[in-house]
Order: C-alpha cells, then structure tokens, then sequence
C-alpha cells in the first residue's frame, strides 16, 4: 500500500483536529466553563484518526465515553461539539446528549456512550445492516481494553463472527481501565488474543503512529469489505491524561515517569518527524496547519459561548419520534 | 409438557371456527401470520433472536417465516440478548425495521441495559437524529409452571422508561392489530406475548390493520365499577363481570391494551360514571402498572371515586413452581370477584 | 468537574463542625467509616467492585479501606457487573457478608439477572435453604450535568422485585444506620448513595448502629400536609416545609429511609391526621414508588382525604445533559411548594 | 494416576443413578405427571459423574437448566428430587423451584439455574470465599456450548483469571443450543479455544466416557488446589433426548441418523463394556446396580406421589430470611 503525501497530510490534520480541539476542551473544563465529565482522547490520537482516514464517509462508527476523538477524527465539527459541551441548543445532540453521547448520524457516527462496552452491540446492528442491503459498508467499533471484559462486548464479537458480518472491532489499549491497569483486570497480556475465541484474526498495532494504524486498518478492511467476515485491531496507545478530567487524582495509579515516557512517542510528534525527515511538510507549514486548526476551535468556543441554552419546553421533545411524551 | 404442545394446533384453524362466517385465527398464529404479511409489504423488516428460523421460535409463533423469507431475514442468533437487541437497535438506525426476540420475558433483564439505557434514551441523548423502529417481542406470564425465572410479568420496569412502547395483547385480534403498530412505529417497542394465550382463537381479519398504541378498548360497558385487566387478565376479567352480572354488579371492561402510552383519559372517563376501580394485573402488586393507575386515577377523579381503587395482582413472592402455589399466585375469576366485592 | 472533585474534602471535618459537640461527619466519609468499623468487627465482610480498592471508589467512599484491609478484602475487579454481583451471590451463599459495588445505580441495568433473577429470588427458589448476605452499594441521582446514562433513579425497579430490600439514606446519619443494617442483613438489599450528597455533613455517632431497614422517620411533624420525601428529596422539602411554614402551611414531613420494605403505617398515620400526602422523588413519575405509595394511602386512608395525593418528580423523558434543562428536571423546593399549594 | 476398581464402580453408579432416575422423569413428564419444562441429561452422565467422582464433598458445583444429572451425580437424593419434579413440599426446593431450580446446599450444589450462563459467575463468588478463607476447596461451572455466547459467562471467566480463583470451568459441548447447531452460532469449532482469551489452560475431553472425564478433571483439580488459577475443560458430550422433554419437535434440526450414531457411544455402555473386559464387574453384577437403583427411583416416585402439596400459606415463607414477605 502506497502511503500518498495527501494521506500523511490527510492523518496529520485528523490528529491536529483531536488534539487542539480536547486540549481547549480539558482547559475549559478546568476552569470550571464546561459540566459534566469530560473524557479526553488525548494522546490516543493516531488510533481514530488511522482508522477514519481509511474509512469510507458512510462507514459507520460506535464509540465509548471517550468520544470526541472518534467524531473528530471522522470529521466532526468543531462548532456543533463545543457548543454540546456547554450544554447548548446548537450542539450536536441539542444540549441533551453532552460529552458522552456526542454522536454525528450524517458521519454515520452511532455515538459516544456512557455504558462501557454498550456501543459494540450497535456496531453489529450496523454491521448487519450493511449486510441485509448489500450496500457494501463495513461497522467499527471502538472500545477500551478495559470493556473487553464487559459481557457486552463478548456477546457482540461472537455475533458478529457467527453471522459472519462486515465489521472491525478497534481495541484501544491504553493500559489501564479508569485507575486499574490491565494486569489487574485481565490475566492475558495482549488483548488480541481474544480475536481467536471468537474465530476470526486479529492484529497488534501500534497505537502511536498514525500510519501503522492507517495501513492495517485499509488491509483489514479491504478483507472485510470482501466478505471475509469480521476482524480485530488491537491498537496500543497511552492517554496522556487523566482517566476523567485533566489533571491526576487523588491515587497514584501510574508514575509520572511512564507518563513521560509515554509522552515522548506522543503521535503528533512522531508524525511530524515523519512529515519533516520524508520531506512532506516544513515545520512552517505544520505550523500554518495548527494555526489555523486553532483558530477554528476559538472559534467554535465563541460559538458555543454565544448558543443559546435549550428552551425550558424542549425538556420532553425528542422522547419519541412523531410526538410528545406524556 | 413441552413449550410445543402448547402451541400445538394453534396454527389450525379448527372445523368449527373454519365454517363461521368470521374468520378465526390463533394467539401464536396471528403473531406469524402478521409477521409475514408485514415482510411482504416492507423489505426493511426482519426477524432475529433464539431459534427463531430454522424452529420458528420456541413457542412456534415464528414458524413458517424463514421458509418464506429466508436465512437473511429469519436470523437465528447465538444466545447473546445484550447482542440481540444491539442488533435490532444498530439496524434500526440504519433504517431498518428488526424485530428482535427475547424468547422469555424474564429475560429482558439480561439485557437490560441494552432496553433502558441504549434503546429507549439514544433517539433523546442524540438531540433527535436519529429514528428507532425496532419492535422487541418477548413472552411474558406465568400459568406454565415454568417457575422463578421463566414467568414473570416485568412490564412495570418498562413503563418507568421514558422513551418505550409496551404493548399487550389480551387476544389474537390484538396481537395482529398491536403487533402491526409496532412494526410500523418509529419508536422502540415492547410486545409482549402471553404464553398461556397462544393457542386460544378469535376473529382476525386477514388483512393487516393497526391498533393505535395508547389506545385503550372498552371490552364491556357497565355501570357499577370500572375494571382495567392487563394483557391475559381481560379473559379472567371477562369470567368475573359475567359472574358478577348475575349478582347484579354491572362491570365495565377496560382494556388498555398498551401500558406504554396508557389510556388513562378512557379509565378517568369510566370511572366518573362508575365511582368505582379495580385494576388487574399478573404482575406483582408492589410497584406494578396498578400502583400507577391508581395514583393517576386518584389524582385526576377524586371527586368520582365512592371507594378507594383496588388491586388484585401478584402477592411478593417470586413465583412458585408448584401448581397449586401457582395457581393461586395468579389472578383469577374467583379473586377477581372478591376483588370488586370489596368495593361494596 | 471530576468525580472526585465532588468528594474533596468530605472526608475532612471543617473547624466549624469540629468544635461543635456534635461530631460531624461527611455522607461519603460516613460509607468509609462504616465499612472500616465493620469490617473490623466482622472478618466475613469484604468490599469488591471497579476501583473500589487501589483508587478507593470513584466517589471515594471506599477510600482507606484497601490500605487498611488489603487486596484481598478490598478487591478491585474487571468491569464486569454481572460476575461482580454474581461474585457476591455466590460468596454470600457461602457465608461471607460481600458489599460490592455498582459504581453508578445505571449500571444496575448491565446487571439486572444477576440481581433481580439471581440474588432477588435465589433462597425462594431454593426452598429457604441458602441466606444472601449480599450488600450491592451504588451511586444514584442527578445533578452533576452526567447526563441519561450517568443520572438515574431506578429504585422503582427494584422495589418491584420481591426479595431485596432498598435502602435510600439521605445524609451521613442515614448512612451509618441504614449501611450498618444492610450489611448485617441476611438478605441481598441495594444501598443507594446519592451523589450529589458526598460532600454533605451532619452528625454522625461515632459508634455502629442500625437503623432497621423498614421503619421511615418522621423528620418535622406538622398538622396541615404530610410530604414524603425519598433520598436526597428530603432536603428539598426540607426547604419547602419551611418556605410554607411562613406561609402558614404546616408540613409533616416523612422520610421512608427504605422504599422496600416501605414503611407505609407511618405515612398512613400522618395522613389520617393532616388529610393531604404529596410524594416526592427524583425518579421519573410515571411508575415511581411515589405511585405504589399513592396507591396504598388511597386505599388504606381514603376516607382521610382531603385531596387528591399529589406527585412531584422527574418528567417523562431520559435526564437531559444540559445544566438549564437538569435544574428544571430534577424536583426542586420550588417545585415541592407549588405541589403542595396546589392541594390547598 | 492409577483408576481403581472402586473408581471405576463409583463412576458407573453415579451414571445408572442420573440415567435411571432421568429416564423415569422422562416417562412421567410424557405422561403429564410431571409439571413444568424437563430438560434431560441423558447421553451426557460421563460429564457429570466423572467430575463429580473427582471433586471433594464440599466442593461447590453450579448448574444449568440441566441440572438433576449434575446433582445426582454428586449424590442427591432421588426423593427429594422426584417431590421437587412433582411440585411436593417434600422436594429439595419445598415444590417451589422445580426442574429448573434444583439445589442442595448441604451438597454445595449452588442450584441448577433457568437463565442461560447465569450460574457461572456464582460459581466464582463461591471460588472467591474458597480463596479468602483459605478452605481448600474449588468451584466448578457446569455450562453447556450455547451458553459460551453469552456476556455473564465472558465475565465470569475472565473474573475468575484475573482474581486467580480456584476454579474448574466445565464445558458441556454437546453441538447444540436447543434447536441451533454450534457452527450456527459460534464461528469456532472448539469451545475450548475460548479458554486462551482469559489466560488459562484448558483441555479437550471425551465427554461420553466417564473415565476420560474423571482424570482430566483430577489433573486439573489438582493444579487448580496447588493456587494455579482456573482451568476450563471441554467435554464433547451428546443428548439423547430433545432440548426439553423427550420425543422430538417440529424441526428437525438434527438427523435421527445422528442420533443413533452418538447412541453407539452411550457413555453408560462403554463404560459397562470396559467393566467387563476389565474383568471387574460381569453383567449379573452390573444388572444389580441396575437393578437396585431402578428400585429407588420407584421408590421416589412412590414418595414424590404420595408427598403432600405446598401449604397456600408457605407462598409468601422464604421470600425473605428472618421475616415474611409483605
Ligand atoms: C458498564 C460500565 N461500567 C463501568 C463504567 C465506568 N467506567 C467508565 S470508563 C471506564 C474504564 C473503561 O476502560 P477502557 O475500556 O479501557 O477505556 P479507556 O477509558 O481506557 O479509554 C469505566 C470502568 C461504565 N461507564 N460502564
Ligand atoms: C439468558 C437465556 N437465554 C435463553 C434461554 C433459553 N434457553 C434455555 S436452554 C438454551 C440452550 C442452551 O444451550 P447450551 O448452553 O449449549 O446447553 P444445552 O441445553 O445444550 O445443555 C436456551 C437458549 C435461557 N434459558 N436463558
Ligand atoms: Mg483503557
Ligand atoms: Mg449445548
């Protein structure tokens, strides 16, 4: 697979749009102007964006309590996002849904969600869909490896492998569930070898780099699309921040030291080198991106700030479709 | 006694019912044949749960679909309920429209968190995008001696979450009419089959026809004191008014039909004539629909009401496997009558 | 806003308290402490759940258990809430008094088998052989903009079920009395910790006590209205007592403290005397307990009414993210005033 | 390990006493005499029987909705059993459990169970207080093939590894989840695949030949007390019998071809054959134990039948412990 100059910039700019959006995000949310938890996606950001970019527009996505990344990466908007942050009419679920349940239907974006491993089930409903119509679209679902310990998950991957259906199943391991790191959790060491009890194939990949997490994504993909049933990428990556919010809490669940180290294969950086030492981008122009990828989320902080908050009447709309709720 | 012999013969229409000139048609078979007249109207529809196709269903109220309409729309699943409803809700958000099986209702709890905090709250946490048709069937009650966990009447934890519909159907006619409603709803639906039903017969016209969700249906009328009986409980309902007519207590018959809307504004109406209430149901009594009725009832006919409103449901014990604790467990003519007797 | 910023400092007293007489203690500190005084005195009680251990909880009302009582008493465990529940059954059928953790009362949804078909029925089922003593604790309500999935109130569902009990402290005291007899119970029973009261603080004995699960308490005795409040609602009308009591509407206001067993001699004693009942509750309306107990007092003090029994509680529709539209769902001493004038 | 004729005696007895007494039940329940759903253990005694054999008293074992084999071969009572199928208040459960709920605590038998895969995560709480008390004994799951598809087993078996519990996972294969064959509902053709995915060792067995099973499940046992965490064995396994109640259904979902050719492998008459050539029993002997148990199950029934029904006041004993239900 040839990796084009369009593609690397096409990677970069997803992963820009991740970081610059949450890291205003986390800011916010620390000086108290955003409700509610926030669940950043920084540092993880080469896996959505991997994935998205070698996604089709209409291949649909699920997602976790982690969402913002997901939908960012997809191409999700600025503005609509922030202004669901704060709560306000504009945002993309109206003010109703907030940070963890930021969905996007026009990306095929099946939502955030607040139940750990809940999501996946959804991707095999897509997934089956996709199937019944022929319309050649393959689900993803994107899960911690915390939630691969989670019934739902189970019950999901063998689903899908039994009605043999065009989905991949997107591992971020960050290492740690909340505060519990995996070895806790889990007796297994790499979360792949769970792809084999369902019986289909799976591949580790690393979860810092945009590019592997691109290539292996088009290949499994291309498999998927051909029919071949279901496959598993288990991407390895880091959060760089806290498990909810920013900064640390009160437990020492991991030293500052593996955060460092974790940090310095942080995939903006490795793909900056890349972009730099192969030629593709100056660090000028990396800069021109980030400026004005900036200026884009101001932007859209203006625009939430500046969004009306629901009507009060809007409380029982939407319950249903065609109707009020009673 | 197998799950099969129940339904056995309820696929037949029987010599009698076959020479009258309104067509009958059985409980379970009404499910199967509105299934497969919605399949041919709308290709979006499918079928999918536990042996659904290639056995059409434990309770047989499958049987013949996946003959008609093959592997790819009669879907026999693993045993995964969390996945089996994701899977109803990920397609219905692709616009097709599932009807995914919970074999027994009890079961409903397996995948719970899949009803309540997925199905019934994304169209609301998604500010409205997105259009949820998915119909889940499921078989409630108990009379089997199925015991603890194979009888139960769980519609009351449905109806306490905003965004389902629960539907269910007291006879054939309804289960066509309701079923037909659901399939055709754009909102996540809960029909609930009675197990004990499945072979009884009645009038079903041939063609498909809706029964409007939130629609209640005036079985009986009467003077002297309302009844509201929930799902199987009308037929018992049934048995208590006529034998409460030779006593000269004239009951009017309310079936709600859907719990989820409820018809409340039919049972106010009733019983500002009646002045008096009795609800029905199999659930347990504790927190059931009945509690809710009631407070509703309270509220909006207070000045109506000659006697507090009562309950005959369920006592608060799991239910028994013995036939003669079950027997006694569930609401009947007998407790029905006391039931009204008490009012007076 | 994190979680944890939500506790901080609620383990500490403030100067003010603390040299008051009274000791005072945080509702969150009030589970630590309590489970460190019992697990003290009882080796069989062990505390498992996500994060409970190493991290002390979420909310961090396990914090300095682990330390003190180590990985094996205090387990973190995978998320799994299905085997953590069925983690306690099946160590509670063996003899130990297991308290595990469902980290917010939604995912009771992600585990409803294990408690309602499972843990709720089992000794039934079993002919009366086994004992449960089984503590789930779990962390309910809204207010902290945590949105549909983050935010709910199902103890209606619960109360449902016969075989548990469900206990709903609304401040530290409550806490100690009501978690004391929990864990002592030998019946599975579902604690319910209000997350938007961990940082609250009142006195609080030093000692173990019980405050038998059953039995309400009356929190202000008043001639003109009886409000029952569940959980954190009995601050709100709190408030709204005193508001009217300006206005000269004398509220008697009743605490249940457990909505299963629910202590209704009480609250038809208060009602006999004032004649109006208002509920209130943070769960949804429609087939809250608020229902089964308006059904019980119209039945039991029908001819004490004065009124019809009035709700307040939360709309018909999942819990909106946005803090404007949360404010406005959750019931509020405005709301309770309004509702309670409205009788008058 | 050395199988000594007492051991091959007490296998072969555990199995006449689940095929005698299940055969009987069948009779009844096809004469209507007995209430509810039956679902039979016939064809699959070698699982059973040779675990059980293997385990110590007080070792708990939990069930499914196939749970009187599972309880007769750890030696339940034929009595108790019958009034329990019959409804009495004499039975295991007072009449109140029946078929589907069958238990006996004093046998740490925790319940056969009617909600698929739901027993197994109970089994771990009972391998939890093993480890924290330090008692020395192991929990055993029963489950069948189906019931690896559901979310409580994933959780359970990944629970039970990464706690380390003293835990013996028993998978009855017998290639059907009712009325749906396995290749329909899983995309693996060994259960036992499944054990990799939460880090244990696991192993194949011959589950129609009762001493396959017994040494695989010692051997297993044995590690399983020395504190190596759990183990998970697979059993392939048939029943002779429908998935509820005896004679066939509507759908033919399996061959009666097939049926016959798993009848020739009857775990009950290998083992008979092994009996003799081993010169340990001749048929007059084998035919007493037949015999002789044959007469007990008459007895049950005669007990069962002549047991009195439930008092209407006991429905609302036992809901609670200490008190009455409300
Ligand atoms: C069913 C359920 N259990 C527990 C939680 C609380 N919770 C939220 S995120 C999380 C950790 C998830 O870990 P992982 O899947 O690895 O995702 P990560 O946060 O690392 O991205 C937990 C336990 C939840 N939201 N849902
Ligand atoms: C959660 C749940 N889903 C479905 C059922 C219905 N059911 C009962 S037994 C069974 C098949 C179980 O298959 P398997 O685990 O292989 O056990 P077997 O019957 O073959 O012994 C099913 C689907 C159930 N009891 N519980
Ligand atoms: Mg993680
Ligand atoms: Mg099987």
């Amino acid at each position: 697979m040839e990796i084009t100059d369009e593609i690397l910039i096409d990677l970069y700019k997803r992963m820009v749009r991740v970081r610059l959006f949450e890291e205003e995000a986390g800011r916010l949310a620390e000086s108290a102007r955003l409700p509610g938890f926030l669940h950043l996606y920084v540092g993880e950001e080469a896996v959505a964006s991997g994935v998205c970019a070698a996604l089709e527009n209409q291949d649909q996505i699920t997602s976790t309590h982690r969402g913002h990344g997901h939908l960012l990466a997809k191409g999700g908007d600025f503005n609509r996002m922030m202004a669901e942050l704060m709560g306000k009419s504009t945002g993309y679920c109206n003010g109703k849904g907030g940070s963890m349940h930021i969905c996007d239907l026009d990306l095929a974006m099946l939502g955030a969600n607040g139940i750990v491993g809940a999501g996946v089930p959804i991707s095999v409903g897509a997934a089956f869909a996709n199937k019944l119509t022929n319309n050649g679209l393959i689900s993803v679902a994107f899960f911690g490896d915390g939630a691969t310990n989670i019934g739902a998950f189970h019950e999901a991957a063998n689903m899908a492998a039994a009605l043999s259906l065009p989905m991949l199943f997107v591992c971020e391991n960050n290492e740690y569930a909340e505060y519990s790191p995996r070895h806790k959790t889990m007796a297994i060491t790499d979360v792949i070898e769970r792809a084999a009890a369902y019986g289909f194939p799976g591949a580790i990949v690393d979860g810092m780099d945009a590019v592997a997490v691109f290539e292996a994504t088009s290949l499994a993909i291309e498999k998927i699309r051909n029919g071949e049933g279901p496959m598993m990428l288990e991407c390895k990556t880091y959060r760089f921040y806290d498990h909810v919010g920013v900064k640390g809490t009160a437990s020492n669940y991991r030293t500052d030291e593996e955060v460092e180290e974790m940090r310095k294969r942080d995939p903006l950086v490795v793909h900056e080198t890349r972009l730099i030492d192969s030629g593709v981008m100056d660090a000028e122009s990396i800069q021109a991106i980030k400026d004005e990828i900036q200026k884009e989320v101001d932007m859209s902080v203006e625009f939430a700030e500046n969004s009306p908050f629901p009507e009060l009447e809007d409380m029982l709309v939407d319950v249903y479709t065609n109707g009020e709720s009673s | 006694m197998s799950p099969d012999n129940i339904f056995e013969g309820a696929n037949e229409v029987s010599d009698d019912e076959a020479n009258s000139d309104e067509r009958k048609l059985g409980y379970g078979a009404a499910v199967v044949e509105t299934m497969a007249q919605i399949m041919r109207e709308d290709e979006s529809v499918f079928v999918a749960g536990e042996d659904v196709g290639a056995h059409g269903g434990v309770f047989g109220y499958f049987r013949g679909l996946q003959p008609e309409f093959g592997e790819d729309r009669v879907v026999d699943t693993p045993i995964a309920e969390q996945a089996i409803i994701g899977l109803g809700i990920g397609s219905a958000v692709q616009g097709l429209r599932p009807v995914v099986d919970l074999m027994f209702m009890d079961f409903i709890c397996v995948a719970m968190d899949q009803i309540v905090n997925q199905a019934a709250k994304l169209k609301y946490m998604f500010g409205g995008g997105a259009k949820l048709p998915l119909t889940i069937t499921t078989a409630g009650g108990a009379g089997l001696s199925a015991a603890a966990q194979h009888s139960q009447s769980l519609e009351a934890m449905l109806c306490h979450v905003p965004g389902l519909k629960v539907a269910m159907p007291s006879d054939a006619y309804e289960v066509k009419g309701l079923l037909t409603a659901c399939v055709r709803e754009d909102n996540p639906t809960v029909f609930i089959i009675n197990k004990r039903k499945l072979a009884d017969t009645c009038h079903v016209p041939e063609e498909l026809f809706e029964i409007p969700l939130g629609e209640g249906h005036i079985v009986r009328e009467g003077s002297d004191v309302t009844v509201v009986a929930i799902g199987r409980m009308v037929d018992e309902a049934k048995g208590a008014a006529e034998k409460l007519s030779d006593e000269g207590i004239d009951c009017e018959l309310i079936n709600p039909r859907t719990v989820q809307p409820l018809d409340i504004d039919l049972i106010v109406e009733s019983v500002s004539k009646t002045g008096h209430l009795v609800i029905v149901h199999e659930a347990v009594r504790f927190g059931g629909i009945g509690a809710e009725i009631a407070a509703q009832i309270q509220e909006q006919a207070f000045d109506y009401l000659d006697a507090p409103i009562e309950r005959v449901a369920a006592p608060f014990s799991p239910i028994p496997f013995s036939p003669v604790l079950e027997k006694q467990y569930i609401p009947d003519v007998e407790r029905i009558v006391a039931g009204i007797k008490n009012l007076f």
